[in-house]
């Protein structure tokens, strides 16, 4: 995806025609660019959805022959646990993978599998939170051992990790590919979250919808409202993470941007002074952020980074 | 391959043998780890022997993160590096040799840290091969995972609060397994302590597989 | 405020939270990273 | 924007030009690993894993052997006899079952919201005796299962009092 490229080209023009000015602008077009209309779409669809669900699951749906109300939070914890799970650790691994593979490699990819973890970290709080508060009233504890709920703290622990590992300033390439291990590696505890429920007896009841039968256990109007929390979750993980993917974009324009400008000043000095060109990495006027960027990765030539 | 990982296991032992730092750090860190937890636990003797097993691995895992650490540090000097990437090196065998250096250093430990259990909290183990053999796996895990973490968050000035992060959560299972088996071989159930057992081998399996793959990539890009 | 009430508090208010803040972040990255908008109906800084 | 420029020696290395011995045997190397990353998986799904992660044993698992299992602390699984539950001054006793094997259990302490007559739960606790079948206990859980059946058209109370 040439998203920074685009951005970068206007940006550069946009700094040619207003000579004087250091700011760039947005214009319409850039605008429309940076904001497609279909995440709108999506992050309406969701929150129309969700309110929706919340409705139909607090007021209008009956009550469970043992569960009682206490089943409302069906329609919250499951539709929240997949997109976690399945939606956002699943498009992380998998852009991951696509980055690893030679022939996909693109900063696309990376940016996505950040976007999509950061977010699914959040559900995966979420459905911790809201298991906590069903197992509370329904189990008579908070928490337990059992290998469900293990599995899926150790799955937050180990995403936590790969944020972490991400913070850490590097060439967008070197962090890429650090980044794209840690996923895949953290991923594989996915399945075993997955089919703990039925490898192992545990506490935690075994699936309604994708159980090992694949025939829903769940009936008319609950069924329904169910299918709702998971589309309405699905359309506000969709819109959560473009969002979160333009951030990450644009914060990587930003780097390269501000390096651009550091040289630009650099070069202005050296002229205006008369010496040669030269450029040494630990240079005061550049700041520390574009240093730790280019270092240790002595691919990024200094004539790319400035394009 | 393995005559690589032969030659860098041998470098890094020998660095060790000449710095000391396992010795004089790692090893009293393990140690002073025992009797910390001894002060939380009380002096009961009881608690002690049955928490015995799942100290011990905790210990280990600790005191492995410090290993690699060191494992680390050596490679990490002024452009050491890029000699190791020029040096012409199979990158697996770089791994499996340092892999090989810091789980021989761990199983020295594992063997006083022992010595120090039986003496201090009074443990005993009935079922000896079971447990030797579930060290073994456990310690080539450890190891493995720890090395290929250790190149992951290799050149990073954080390092040292990012890998446990990184590592502890993946190497869980070879704790909780360790544990486990460790458990069943103090009171000799060697039935339960073998299914644990037959966890152990394919993870330090899969950690090893995953590190002649992926550790020469991480050198690359580090 | 029941267990389920708190459940659904507890889930929305912290997806509301997060929406939020990245919308208030995708503000400031945009205004730092390609500047002021002009033309559009929205003026920004 | 070409310029010229001077960098420290050891920025200047170039990749390309370091030695790619790791890289000939890639394909075949690539190859091993996916399978003994396949291997080891299937290993572990169908030998490896077995019950070393069960949370509990069942009434029949536990009542089978009972002698390995002696009075020592353990999570007990079955399903709560229909007219066997009593409520005593310190707490609850009742008789659970799976597989027609029948474990008694006395436990003190407040059982939780949705213990009933006739769903599965957890008691942790430990037996009187290596010869008895009584089961001491102190926790319950309710192990309740994945099916949702509407119990009401109306919402605002469920048959078992429970309110939302």
């Amino acid at each position: 995806m040439s998203m920074t490229e685009e951005v970068s080209a206007v940006a550069m023009k946009a700094m040619k025609d207003h000579q004087g000015e250091p700011r760039p602008v947005i214009d319409d077009e850039l605008h429309r660019r940076l904001r497609p209309r279909w995440v709108r779409v999506t992050g309406v669809a969701g929150l129309l959805g969700l309110t929706a669900t919340v409705v139909l699951g607090l007021w209008v749906t009956p009550p469970d022959e043992t569960q009682g109300n206490l089943v409302r939070l069906v329609y919250l914890h499951p539709p929240v646990a997949w997109v976690a799970l399945y939606l956002a650790f699943g498009l992380a691994a998998l852009s991951s993978l696509l980055y690893l593979w030679r022939r996909t490699r693109s900063l696309f990819w990376d940016r996505l599998a950040a976007a999509s973890v950061e977010v699914g970290v959040v559900f995966n709080a979420l459905t911790l939170a809201t298991g906590m508060l069903w197992g509370r009233p329904t189990w008579g504890v908070w928490w337990t051992w059992d290998a469900r709920l293990t599995s899926t703290a150790l799955l937050l622990v180990l995403f936590l990790g790969y944020l972490a590992l991400r913070r850490v300033p590097a060439a967008p390439e070197v962090r890429a590919r650090r980044c794209a291990v840690a996923a895949i590696v953290a991923f594989v505890d996915v399945p075993i979250v997955h089919f703990s429920v039925v490898w192992w007896q545990t506490l935690h009841q075994g699936a309604t919808v994708l159980n090992p039968d694949l025939s829903p256990t769940i009936h008319g109007s609950m069924a329904w409202t169910l299918l709702l929390g998971f589309l309405a979750m699905t359309a506000v993980f969709v819109w959560m993470v473009s969002i979160r993917y333009r951030i990450e974009t644009l914060a990587d324009e930003a780097v390269t941007r501000s390096l651009a400008t550091a040289l630009a000043e650099r070069w202005a000095e050296d002229e205006a002074s008369g010496t040669a060109p030269t450029f040494g990495l630990g240079a005061s006027s550049v700041p520390e952020e574009v240093v730790s960027a280019t270092r240790g990765d002595p691919q990024m030539s200094v004539g790319e980074i400035v394009r | 391959m393995l005559r690589d990982a032969w030659l860098v296991a041998g470098r890094d032992l020998r660095i060790e043998a000449r710095s000391r730092v396992a010795l004089w750090q790692v090893l009293p860190f393990a140690l002073l780890a025992l009797v910390l937890f001894a002060f939380a636990l009380g002096p009961d003797r009881a608690t002690l022997a049955s928490a015995a097993p799942g100290l011990f691995w905790v210990a280990v895992l600790f005191s492995g993160v410090l290993a690699v650490h060191r494992s680390v540090a050596i490679e990490s000097g002024e452009g050491t590096r890029d000699g190791l990437r020029l040096s012409g090196l199979d990158p697996a065998g770089i791994f499996l040799g340092k892999a090989a250096a810091v789980a021989l250093q761990l199983a020295a430990l594992e063997v006083v840290l022992w010595l120090g259990m039986r003496v201090l909290f009074g443990v005993t183990i009935r079922a000896i091969w079971l447990a030797v053999a579930a060290a073994a796996l456990a310690t080539i895990g450890l190891a493995a995972a720890g090395v290929i973490y250790g190149a992951l968050s290799g050149g990073l000035r954080v390092r040292e609060t990012l890998l446990p992060l990184l590592v502890l959560p993946v190497v869980a299972p070879v704790l909780l397994a360790a544990s486990r088996v460790w458990s069943a071989a103090a009171v000799g159930a060697v039935g339960a302590g073998e299914s644990w057992l037959r966890i152990l081998g394919p993870f330090a399996l899969v950690y090893l597989a995953v590190g002649v793959v992926v550790y020469g990539p991480l050198l690359e890009a580090g | 405020m029941s267990y389920i009430d708190s459940g659904y508090a507890v889930c929305l208010a912290t997806l509301a939270l997060y929406a939020v803040v990245l919308v208030a972040r995708r503000r400031r990255i945009e205004r730092e990273a390609v500047g002021e908008r002009v033309g559009g109906r929205r003026r920004w800084r | 924007m070409a310029v010229s420029v001077s960098v420290p020696s050891e920025v200047v290395t170039d990749r390309a030009g370091a030695p790619r011995r790791g890289r000939r045997p890639g394909r075949a190397r690539l190859i091993a690993v996916a399978l003994i990353l396949v291997a080891a998986l299937i290993f572990l799904l169908v030998e490896g894993l077995g019950s070393s992660l069960d949370y509990f044993d069942t009434v029949a698992q536990a009542l089978a052997h009972k002698q390995t299992i002696g009075t020592s602390t353990i999570r007990l699984e079955g399903v709560v006899v229909r007219g066997s539950v009593e409520h005593t001054a310190t707490g609850t006793d009742f008789v659970i079952s799976s597989n027609d094997r029948h474990v008694r259990v006395d436990n003190t302490g407040d059982p939780p919201q949705l213990f009933q007559p006739g769903i599965p739960v957890v008691v942790v606790g430990h037996f009187v005796s290596a010869s008895s079948d009584r089961f001491l206990s102190n926790q319950i859980m309710v192990k309740h299962s994945a099916d949702y059946i509407a119990a009401h058209p109306n919402r605002v109370r469920a048959p078992n009092g429970s309110t939302r």
